[in-house]
């Protein structure tokens, strides 16, 4: 069943491609690498999951509970979400940068859109 | 009781299927905020019921940052609507 | 007896909530959109907190944080949907053909024939 | 199948259906909208897999940082663009002088 979300995880990074080599505007490509990134954090979490697992944040149950039982027998690959966890933050660090070269390209050729950049490059 | 919860978390879900085809067609962005907001508001009610039926406290929080970020999200992107962000 | 009021506020909430969504689909402008999603779903959102409030108990972790998501949600949805529709007003949204009342437009129009 | 793979189901039609809009789009506007769409569905998929930290981080930066970013880069881009089929914004309803 997990199967589903590899392939949906493939589906939007196959969309997100699309985006990033067919559309002329620049924003758009950079709005396709997002939809890319996406993919990656659910690949990443599906990987993680197991069949009827939980969050594996067992410290302080609540009354009357041991971890054990909030367990109940499986918890999630912690490790896996934590690479997810560093992915996410540094994601959007990226987006920042391709957004801030994006705004320079407008600011210095008065277009957004990447054939004619490419043309007026020369 | 809670399989009750994990069925009406499906159903909120199906009803922001609704919504995202207003997302996708509304004619401006208004709409566009309007259908996103609703999507928010059904997508934590969603993860306040899945909290519910898989007993942990810890799904919890994410219910309130979501339904705290979608209003404030409306209202930031109203203002850019209305003056321009900068 | 609980599990019959929970899944009857459940229901209720469902009920409201796909109403709401179904009018934010077909109605005809921005501002009737906006008041569907805003007095609908509100009140089907309602419904879902007090089912959980019912079902958890009020001291519950679940069913304090529900009342919390509902005081915020009666707080901050009808501030929302006010700013975002003056937004939409001042940037020139047209409204329905069929609207009959246009309240600023009619008293600027007075103004300036006062002059 | 379980009504826990029904949820999982419907969570990821809807994400990829709002990945096409994202991507179908051509207003820039709306596309920031869609993308806003996909942050939100993405949590609520994060916390039915077990993942409530990361679905924590996802919602404060996929559905409230990103497309602040992007409306940023947007507004800073269309002072420069004169162009506004470039924006895709033809359509839409501009800013009324007063």
């Amino acid at each position: 069943m997990i199967v589903v979300n590899y392939l949906a995880a493939a589906a939007v990074f196959c969309l997100g491609l699309y985006a990033v080599l067919t559309r002329r505007n620049i924003i758009k490509m950079v709005m396709g690498l997002s939809l890319m990134e996406a993919s990656t954090y659910l690949f990443v979490v599906s990987v993680a999951y197991r069949a009827r697992s939980t969050a594996p944040v067992l410290l302080n149950p609540q009354d009357g509970k041991t971890p054990a039982e909030l367990a109940k027998g499986d918890v999630a690959d912690p490790v896996l979400q934590n690479f997810c966890l560093t992915a996410i933050v540094i994601g959007v660090a990226l987006t920042a940068v391709f957004l801030a070269v994006a705004v320079r390209v407008a600011q210095h050729y008065r277009t957004l859109d990447a054939d004619k950049v490419r043309a007026m490059r020369g | 009781m809670t399989y009750a919860y994990l069925v009406a978390a499906v159903a909120e879900i199906a009803i922001a299927a609704v919504l995202v085809v207003r997302l996708a067609l509304g004619p401006s962005i208004s709409d566009r905020i309007v259908a996103l907001n609703v999507v928010s508001t059904q997508a934590m009610l969603a993860v306040l019921l899945f909290a519910a039926y898989a007993d942990r406290t810890v799904y919890l929080d994410v219910a309130l940052w979501l339904a705290s970020f979608s209003y404030l999200g409306t209202i930031v992107w109203s203002r850019y609507l209305e003056r321009g962000l900068l | 007896m609980r599990l019959a009021f929970v899944v009857l506020l459940l229901a209720v909430g469902l009920a409201f909530s796909l109403s709401g969504a179904v009018g934010v689909l077909r109605m005809p402008d921005v501002y009737t959109r906006a008041q569907c999603a805003t007095k609908t779903v509100t009140l089907g959102t309602l419904s879902v907190l007090v089912a959980l409030v019912v079902g958890e108990g009020p001291v519950s972790n679940y069913g304090g944080r529900a009342l919390i998501v509902a005081v915020l949600i009666l707080v901050m949805s009808p501030a929302a949907s006010h700013a975002l529709l003056r937004a939409a007003y001042r940037t020139g949204v047209p409204m329905w053909r069929g609207s009959v009342v246009d309240e600023p437009r009619r008293m600027r129009e007075e103004q300036e024939s006062g002059r | 199948m379980s009504a826990f793979w029904l949820l999982d189901f419907v969570l990821l039609a809807l994400l990829v259906a709002s990945a096409g809009v994202v991507v179908w789009l051509r207003n820039l506007n709306g596309a920031v909208m869609a993308l806003s769409a996909v942050g939100v569905l993405l949590t609520v998929l994060f916390v039915a897999l077990g993942a409530p930290d990361v679905a924590h981080s996802e919602v404060v930066v996929g559905a409230i940082a990103l497309p602040v970013l992007y409306l940023v880069a947007i507004g800073k881009a269309r002072t420069d663009v004169t162009d506004e089929e470039d924006l895709g914004e033809r359509g839409e309803g501009r800013r009324v002088r007063r």
